[in-house]
């Protein structure tokens, strides 16, 4: 019940939400996703991860197509509906500095976008979860497009089409599964998994590829990469914060959840070209991300980084990097977050998000700037930030598949350093200069968003225990699986 | 069969409404009409009958589509009001629209080739003349006369094939041509006369390359009359198009697939690429509904037992959204004084309302869920697979990603600011705020219950 | 016999057809196209089509050619006055139209029997018969014709009629 | 007429196809709208001898009852055509077919 | 005691979130006594558990505190481990800690970002002995990254000069890429023993044969993390850089504590270490390279703080040979003494660049004596203990490591003698050019001399009288004493000692070396007077003409310079230009392509649809002709 109150409640609320006027939307905005929060915090409260079926649904949709309205929640998938709904509130939260235009508009789509992501990550059947993984592709087009900056129209159209490509190779390669299934063909997630296991290698291999070019637009991995840093440039601050911190994990998350197990031994197949994709990945990026000159695309290719690191360590199959993955993909939501909230905060004071232009930030700004170093080392995966817990897994899990390949990515490890480092001092230290020097430090609401993630990031790198014991299961049931069909 | 009285009492009640002066209120008699004709329709649901020696036959698959066409027909009426009022010419258009339909509900209903015929060219003729309702317009007598010409020529192929049935099959029942189809060792002839019917009918969906006619008629025509064109006499184009292969030429499935699959191809190709190019709203939704043929083509084209809630459903989902962007674009041109796409720009501030049904429809027509349009390509893709039709799909997705590029541009004109002459509010009558506000739901009602309708038959 | 009044009536329509096509002036040209109704007109007499004969040459040389006759002559178009298309349109109409004609004829070879007949002791082109199907088996479509001609003389009457202005 | 004389159903094919064909050909060749439109006529009228002959062949009623229809409608086109025709000569003052293109691409 | 050991990281995190979260809230005073006295605090209890230790009780304890990670096959759990080893370096952090909190409250004193400075010391204190005391190399490792941290902080942390940044920046980052090689060693140990425990390890690391490439691989990846963080070739030269930061910082940090974690590492890995000859082999080489070339460049620099800052480099090279020829006892006891003595020569120098007012050249400097006696007379001590004069501290640990040296390998204590003698060298000619001779600086700094208050003078004191008797807790065999420090660290490197047995040099022999290096000492030494004492010899000033080996050193090398040249632009370089191209022009441009195509044919497509009626039949009769016949293709 309580899953199914997780996609609805936003869902429903949002049309109150857009028909308010601009103040009080704003306002119902808020306390809805704060109501969700609450939903999924006792959804957590309750939640056991030996015996899930608390939370699943099960009822036919399309009887005659064998399509059901199957929802459920294990542990992976509800560390990502908790970030979901934590980040939420928060990106809500983040828009009240700036003067939104339309604002019941606004937060319609933000909300509906929310719930098709929660509807992502607990759907259980093949044509549902395709469904909201559509479904939320377009509040965040039209985010990006109603808010976005000067390029917006074919950067965000781009994007749309880019990304819709690859679901729809997804939705073949769903259909392909769908019509393998026995008797009354049936989109079940069981159902599609059995179906999976029994395909030929051949088979496997096509479905494999059907399927990852799909979560690896989303993610994006590289090569499929090149929409994103131009997206999440020209997408208002909340669309970037929707797109890098809930929805790229969407990508993930379909792997975990619609490949791993799916095709066991497509996956076996190739999982080494797509770790080696998204190894390549981490490095380029990363070296993309230290010459850039604007801030925001430095971010956008570090997330680049990030999320190769996640999916290589997906594919490795180990359960500590699956683990690792999970983890990850929280830390890493709640700290791109939260860069790019740093970035909007620079950006409505000064203007601009051009590094260069930039500098000594932190002698006026000191707490901006504190705030902005907590979550630099959460993204450098310092120790003890929750960055550290999941990269140090994702790494050690490639290493046990393949030592090189942990070397290489773990490059990044410098190369992160190097470039937000670098953004760091340039926009940070040094005197302030004439753009930057009477800016102010942060406000209340501005705190109100910080202070929780970066308690977060240090909370989560010290004490992981209770988002890891989440997701072990999950991990133990994947992976089971996957060796089971190999 | 009610369908068919009680249209035609509506039609000659339009045309005696001018002399008896009760003109005024021609237009609700006929939504009355419709409702009438929708009622009786689905009353006879389920009974399969057969009038007048098996010439028509109301099986469920005609009353569906019967029914399909007269909803259509409704909401047509109802947004089209301003088409009537502002015309001299009321009942005559009025009685014309319903002939018209009178003759879709034969296309969909014949179980011999004459009616089909008959119905073909009822709806034909009422059209060219629809087409060139905007007397003094260059462009509308352009479309009427292209439609003509290239309609009659397409009529002689069209019975050019038949009588090679004929002359094959000794019939014009379809059931005693489908029984030679399936047991005859048929000369080439009755071959080459398949063909010719089928391009004949694939004139009148406007397939490519039998489309170029459909571009520029819907683009001259009044905004009314091609919305008419493009989901009611397309509909039923492809309901009979469906019937009578599926029916009588079944199992000679051999000879016209090759000619299909280039056709369907190639209308889904052409169409959506040329879109692109448009920078007309009005002929981009022309290509868009040339695109959607070829949809509907790969309905045919995988010919199982898919194909007939395919068609039914895509046609339902299809017709309401092009429907509503036919609303739009003619509101919004009405304001702008241009069919352009600029002409949408700031949509969003001057009617809210009709941004999001502009948005909503044009989604759907992109096949994004969870919008009906979605489930009807998913619906296609999925019979496809299920026949083992890779290349289809895959050339269907790709189409699908093209129309992305078109649709999205009418919708980031909508949301774009408005130019300082076209700022002006746009205003739509309350009733039509109702229906417009009903189709919008409607679109994402059968998007997420799809099993409301392709399950019927 | 019969076979040189096939073969006469044929050249007949075959010859005045191309005539139709090829005359320079539109008013020949329905006069052509009359003489190949007449010729068409003897072949349905021929094929024991007695009524339909006759109902051919009202309806088309005495309605539609007439009407055909009446337009040209209110346009006045009754000179060669129609722009020339060019030789290579032209070459490639004459070429078009005969590759379709190779194709038809190609198709429509494969008749069964050359033994089948036309003509013989055939009575079902008499008017009783005729009328008898018409008015039992294809009831129907005789009645829903008149949609037909109401539909199509509503139109042509709109688009005829002049409109106040307004 | 009633000696058994004997045509193949073959020789009326042929000579429709031909008439269709000169038929399809004038459309092709000529810019007159009225003669493309009498063309079309000639089109129709070469179904409506194969029908017969067909009718003839099988002995069937039925494909004269059809050219009956075909004629109706023959006649109904023309009507709906002619005044198209007319309507258009009104404000174009040409029947060359091709000079209405103002819509394209 | 060792029950406590919680305690000991407990009370400087307090004093980190304490004095960070109230920040500019919390009186200067109260900050800078909060924070030393809760060092203080850790420090007693170390003391206890030292005490505990060294009288019988050397048993490991090991204090878990909760379970970190636990994910799939990996378990790591926050644990303190407290060995000998570990309890020595708890003594070290948190006594010489102790002192330059107190100090820093003197030098600090005028600073508006004092508080911050204090509660960064604290955290920096605390990551210190999460690094030590970790029973599991994840622990280190955070340990590790934390210490890193803090380091950033405090050599930034005068953040509006961009230049300190970009020296915090540099030191991060260098420190990240030893850390990635760390990161991989333990990565392969989890391989090879799936665990990342001390415990576990160690108890099965015998199962590798000697020279086993694997354990080859580990103990070379490992020490690539303590190349960094102990400054060793080529990660090295963050540090001198590093000296951007305040002087306690420097002392603390950046002389006797952070940097010699790689020492500690790597005697904490002495089992994987003695199992791995050629790994020692290298460090032997990396070590006396290192030191070698940062005695050479110490002795022309001019900046007070980068000499000290080479010859820590300097002595980190020494301490890696030590450890490099398997006495890692011997490793240890110069780690110690080193950070009493460097400690000692950073305050000091500290002193005098707060009299002088932040000047730092030496050629600005001398005849500080008279007026900084105090500093003077500690810097001498700190001087002679560093150059190796007996008996102050660090005569006895360096002698060690150079007869050990011996032992091994000739060559090697010809180097580490000619290391020691530079040493000499350039302690000495700062030591003359800064308090003898006359004052060559600027009237105003002139009459600003002072000498430093009390609370920074006091620790100096401290720290001198353990440089002079610091060296007796290992006073050699040859003294008829007994090795208390050997002895006391015998339980952690036991193990190794079964595998390997070093054989000392004979007693003769040590005394002859003794010998030889004391004298040359001194002879070094009279000419350092020879040059700065008495011909008052200054340096040439910026910009001379110098002689090609001067040049060299006094430019350090060009080893930045080179780097630069290397690898940061190439790489630069080919991010810029390469991988950009291969982004913008390639991938992207593939993806535009599938657009470009539809645009293109669109626009060629639209052309058939060309408008006139005549066109549109001609292609419907064609496209009719070829339908009809597709039916004659099946």
């Amino acid at each position: 019940m309580l899953t199914a109150i997780l996609i609805f409640l936003p869902l429903l609320a949002s049309v109150l939400v857009l028909a308010l006027k601009p103040a009080q939307a704003r306002v119902a905005a808020l306390i809805i996703a704060l109501a969700e929060l609450a939903v999924s915090l006792v959804a957590f409260a309750q939640f056991n991860p030996a015996d899930t079926s608390a939370f699943s649904i099960a009822t036919p949709w399309i009887e005659q197509l064998g399509i059901n309205f199957n929802i459920g929640l294990d542990g992976t998938g509800l560390v990502l509906v908790l970030l979901a709904t934590i980040l939420t509130p928060l990106i809500i939260l983040s828009s009240y500095t700036g003067n939104i235009e339309r604002p019941a508009l606004f937060y319609f789509l933000i909300l509906v976008m929310q719930a098709s992501m929660i509807g992502v990550f607990v759907a259980e059947d093949g044509f549902l979860f395709y469904i909201f993984w559509e479904m939320a592709l377009i509040p965040i087009y039209f985010i990006c497009l109603l808010w976005g900056g000067a390029e917006r129209v074919r950067v965000t159209l781009k994007f749309f089409i880019y990304t819709l490509a690859g679901s729809l190779f997804m939705l073949l390669g769903l259909i392909y599964l769908y019509l393998q299934t026995p008797g009354e063909h049936s989109f079940s997630m069981q159902a599609l998994y059995e179906a999976g296991k029994n395909l030929d290698a051949v088979s496997q291999s096509w479905v494999f590829w059907a399927l990852f070019v799909a979560f690896a637009i989303k993610m994006p991995v590289f090569p499929f990469h090149t929409w994103q840093p131009d997206t999440y440039f020209e997408a208002p601050a909340q669309g970037t914060m929707l797109l890098s911190g809930i929805m790229l994990k969407m990508g993930v998350f379909g792997v975990i959840r619609w490949l791993l197990p799916v095709v066991p031994q497509g996956v076996e197949q190739w999982s080494y070209v797509a770790v080696i994709l998204s190894v390549i990945g981490v490095v380029y990026a990363s070296f993309l991300a230290i010459i850039q000159k604007d801030i925001k695309r430095l971010v956008a290719y570090s997330s680049i980084a990030h999320v190769g690191l996640i999916s290589a360590g997906i594919f490795t199959q180990n359960s500590a990097a699956v683990q690792g993955a999970v983890i990850q993909m929280f830390s890493h939501g709640i700290i791109v977050f939260g860069l790019f909230y740093i970035v909007e905060i620079i950006q409505t004071r000064t203007g601009t998000t051009k590094i260069d232009e930039l500098g000594g930030i932190r002698s006026v700004a000191p707490k901006l700037a504190t705030l902005f170093m907590v979550i630099m080392f959460g993204s450098v995966a310092l120790p003890f930030t929750s960055g550290f817990v999941g990269e140090f897994l994702l790494l050690n899990g490639i290493f046990q598949y393949q030592p090189w390949a942990s070397a290489v990515a773990g490059v990044s490890v410098i190369l992160g350093a190097i470039y937000m480092l670098n953004a760091y001092r340039k926009s940070m230290s040094g005197e302030a200069n004439t753009l930057t020097q009477s800016i102010t430090d942060l406000t209340t609401v501005e705190k109100a968003v910080l202070i929780p993630l970066c308690l977060m990031v240090v909370v989560i790198g010290i004490y992981p225990a209770p988002l890891l014991d989440l997701s072990q299961t999950a991990a133990q049931n994947l992976l089971q699986i996957v060796e089971l069909y190999k | 069969m009610n369908a068919i009285y009680i249209l035609t009492g509506v039609g000659v009640l339009s045309l005696l409404s001018e002399i008896l002066n009760f003109k005024k209120y021609i237009v609700w008699l006929a939504v009355l009409g419709l409702v009438a004709t929708l009622v009786f329709t689905v009353a006879d649901w389920g009974t399969s009958i057969s009038y007048f020696n098996d010439m028509v036959r109301f099986d469920n698959y005609a009353i569906a589509f019967s029914a399909l066409l007269a909803s259509v027909g409704l909401l047509w009426l109802l947004l089209s009001k301003k088409f009537f009022d502002s015309n001299y010419h009321v009942t005559d258009y009025t009685a014309l629209v319903i002939f018209a339909l009178i003759g879709a509900v034969l296309m969909v209903s014949f179980s011999n080739m004459v009616v089909l015929f008959i119905g073909i060219e009822i709806i034909s003729l009422s059209m060219y003349v629809m087409a060139g309702s905007r007397k003094n317009d260059l462009l509308s007598n352009e479309a009427a006369l292209k439609y003509f010409l290239l309609g009659s020529f397409a009529t002689g192929f069209l019975l050019f094939g038949v009588a090679l049935v004929y002359g094959a099959s000794g019939s014009f029942y379809l059931a005693k041509i489908a029984q030679y189809s399936a047991t005859a060792q048929p000369p080439v002839f009755y071959y080459a006369g398949i063909v010719l019917i089928f391009i004949a009918l694939a004139f009148k969906v406007s397939a490519v390359p039998f489309h170029f006619w459909a571009p520029d008629v819907y683009q001259g025509a009044p905004v009314s009359v091609t919305s008419y064109m493009a989901t009611i006499v397309k509909t039923a184009a492809f309901a009979a198009f469906f019937r009578l292969f599926y029916t009588a030429f079944a199992s000679n499935s051999d000879v016209w697939w090759l000619a299909l699959s280039i056709i369907t191809v190639l209308t889904l190709a052409v169409g959506n690429i040329i879109a692109v190019q448009q920078t007309n709203a009005k002929r981009l939704l022309a290509y868009s509904s040339l695109a959607h043929a070829g949809y509907l083509l790969m309905a045919l084209l995988i010919l199982n037992s898919y194909s007939a809630g395919a068609i039914l459903y895509y046609a339902a989902s299809y017709s309401l959204a092009t429907l509503l962007s036919f609303f739009v674009l003619d509101k919004v041109s009405e304001y702008s004084g241009t069919n352009d796409i600029a002409g949408f720009k700031g949509l969003y501030k001057r009617s809210p309302l009709l941004a999001f049904v502009m948005v909503l429809s044009l989604l759907s027509l992109a096949g994004i869920p969870p919008m009906a349009g979605f489930f009807a390509k998913y619906y296609l893709f999925a019979a496809a697979l299920k026949s083992g039709l890779l290349w289809l799909v895959i050339t269907g997705v790709v189409a699908s990603l093209i129309s992305i590029i078109y649709y999205f541009k009418v919708v980031a004109a909508a949301f774009s600011q408005a130019d300082e002459n076209q700022a002006s509010p746009i205003s739509v009558p309350a009733f039509q705020k109702v229906v417009i506000v009903l189709m919008a739901l409607g679109l994402i009602a059968l998007g997420i219950l799809p099993n409301l309708v392709f399950g019927l038959i | 016999m019969t076979e040189y009044i096939f073969y006469f009536l044929s050249f007949l329509a075959l010859m005045s057809a191309v005539m139709v096509v090829a005359s320079k002036n539109p008013v020949h040209s329905v006069l052509y196209l009359i003489i190949t109704f007449f010729a068409i007109a003897g072949h349905y007499v021929l094929l024991n089509a007695q009524f339909l004969a006759a109902v051919h040459v009202i309806v088309y040389a005495g309605a539609i050619m007439v009407l055909f006759l009446y337009v040209i002559m209110l346009l006045n178009l009754n000179k060669e006055a129609e722009p020339h298309k060019s030789s290579l349109i032209k070459f490639a109409a004459v070429l078009s139209g005969g590759a379709l004609l190779t194709v038809l004829v190609a198709a429509l070879k494969g008749v069964d029997t050359q033994a089948d007949i036309v003509g013989g002791e055939h009575t079902m082109g008499l008017v009783k018969n005729l009328g008898n199907i018409l008015f039992t088996e294809y009831l129907f479509p005789f009645e829903v014709s008149s949609v037909l001609f109401l539909a199509a003389m509503v139109g042509a009457v709109m688009l005829g009629k002049n409109e106040p202005k307004q | 007429m009633n000696e058994t004389a004997v045509i193949s159903v073959n020789s009326y094919i042929y000579l429709s196809a031909a008439l269709f064909s000169i038929g399809v050909a004038g459309v092709l060749f000529r810019r007159n709208i009225i003669i493309i439109f009498m063309c079309i006529e000639l089109m129709l009228n070469s179904v409506n001898l194969l029908l017969t002959a067909f009718s003839n062949y099988f002995n069937d009623g039925s494909a004269q009852v059809f050219v009956f229809f075909v004629m109706a409608v023959a006649a109904a086109e023309v009507a709906v055509g002619l005044a198209i025709l007319m309507m258009i000569y009104k404000n174009i003052r040409t029947t060359d077919v091709n000079f209405l293109n103002r819509m394209k691409w | 005691m060792k029950e406590l050991v919680g305690l000991v990281p407990l009370f400087p995190l307090l004093g980190f979130l304490i004095i960070g979260s109230l920040n500019k809230r919390l009186p200067k005073s109260v900050a800078g006594i909060l924070a030393s006295l809760l060092v203080l605090a850790s420090f007693g209890v170390s003391l206890g558990i030292f005490i505990e230790l060294s009288s019988g009780n050397p048993a490991p304890h090991t204090f878990l505190l909760f379970d970190w990670i636990s994910a799939g096959s990996v378990n790591i759990s926050l644990s303190f481990l407290v060995d000998p080893l570990s309890s020595l370096f708890l003594l070290i952090i948190t006594g010489i800690g102790f002192l330059i909190h107190i100090y820093s409250i003197g030098y600090m004193k005028e600073d508006e970002g004092f508080n911050r400075f204090f509660s960064y010391l604290n955290l920096f204190v605390f990551f210190m002995l999460l690094l030590v005391l970790g029973s599991n190399y994840l622990v280190m490792f955070v340990g590790w990254e934390g210490v890193g941290l803090c380091s950033y902080l405090l050599i930034g942390f005068w953040f509006k000069n961009p230049e300190y940044s970009k020296a915090a920046n540099k030191a991060f980052i260098m420190n990240r890429i030893g850390d990635l090689g760390f990161l991989l060693g333990i990565f392969l140990l989890f391989t090879h023993f799936n665990s990342f425990d001390y415990a576990t390890i160690f108890s099965q690391a015998t199962r590798f044969s000697f020279n086993d490439p694997q354990v080859i691989l580990i103990t070379a990846l490992l020490f690539i993390g303590a190349m960094g963080k102990s400054a060793q070739v080529p990660l090295y030269t963050w540090l001198p850089d590093a000296m951007a930061g305040p002087t306690p910082v420097s002392a603390l940090i950046h002389a006797a504590t952070m940097v010699t974690a790689g020492i500690y590492m790597i005697c904490r890995s002495n089992i994987l270490y003695t199992l791995a000859p050629f790994t020692l082999e290298i460090i032997s080489v990396v070590g006396l390279v290192t030191a070698l070339l940062a005695a050479i460049i110490a002795l022309t620099q001019n900046d007070i703080k980068k000499v000290l800052a080479y010859s820590t480099v300097s002595q980190l090279g020494l301490m890696f040979l030590a450890l490099g020829t398997g006495s890692y006892a011997t490793g240890v006891f110069h780690v110690t003494t080193h950070a009493f003595f460097k400690a000692l020569l950073f305050l000091g120098a500290g002193s005098v660049i707060h009299a002088m007012s932040g000047e730092q050249d030496i050629r600005n400097m001398g005849g500080l004596r008279k007026y900084l006696p105090v500093t003077y007379a500690v810097f001498l001590i700190a001087t002679l203990a560093i150059s190796g004069i007996p008996p102050f501290a660090g005569f006895f640990s360096k002698d060690e490591i150079l007869a050990h040296a011996f032992a091994h390998n000739k060559v090697y204590w010809v180097l580490g003698l000619a290391v020691s003698l530079c040493t000499a060298f350039y302690m000495f000619r700062l030591f003359f050019l800064t308090f003898s001779g006359g004052f060559r600086g600027t009237h105003e700094q002139e009459h600003h001399l002072h000498e430093s208050p009390a609370v920074m003078t006091v620790p100096l004191m401290v720290l001198a009288v353990l440089s002079v008797i610091g060296g007796f807790m290992g006073i050699p065999e040859i003294f008829h004493f007994d090795h208390a420090l050997n002895g006391f660290l015998e339980p952690v490197f036991a193990t190794s000692h079964t595998l390997v047995h070093h054989a000392a040099p004979d007693h003769s022999t040590e005394w002859m070396l003794m010998g030889i290096t004391v004298a040359l000492v001194i002879v070094t030494i009279g000419i350092a007077w020879f040059m700065y004492g008495t011909k008052k010899q200054v340096p040439a000033a910026e910009g001379s003409a110098l002689s090609p080996l001067h040049k060299l050193s006094y430019n350090m090398f060009y080893v930045d310079e080179l780097y630069n040249a290397v690898i940061v632009k190439p790489l630069a370089w080919f991010s810029a230009n390469v991988l950009r191209f291969i982004e913008v022009n390639v991938i992207d441009n593939i993806v535009n392509l599938s657009g470009r195509i539809v645009e293109i044919g669109g626009r060629g497509l639209k052309l058939v649809q060309q408008g006139s009626i005549g066109f549109y039949i001609f292609m419907m009769v064609l496209a009719i002709i070829v339908l009809l016949l597709t039916p004659s293709f099946i």
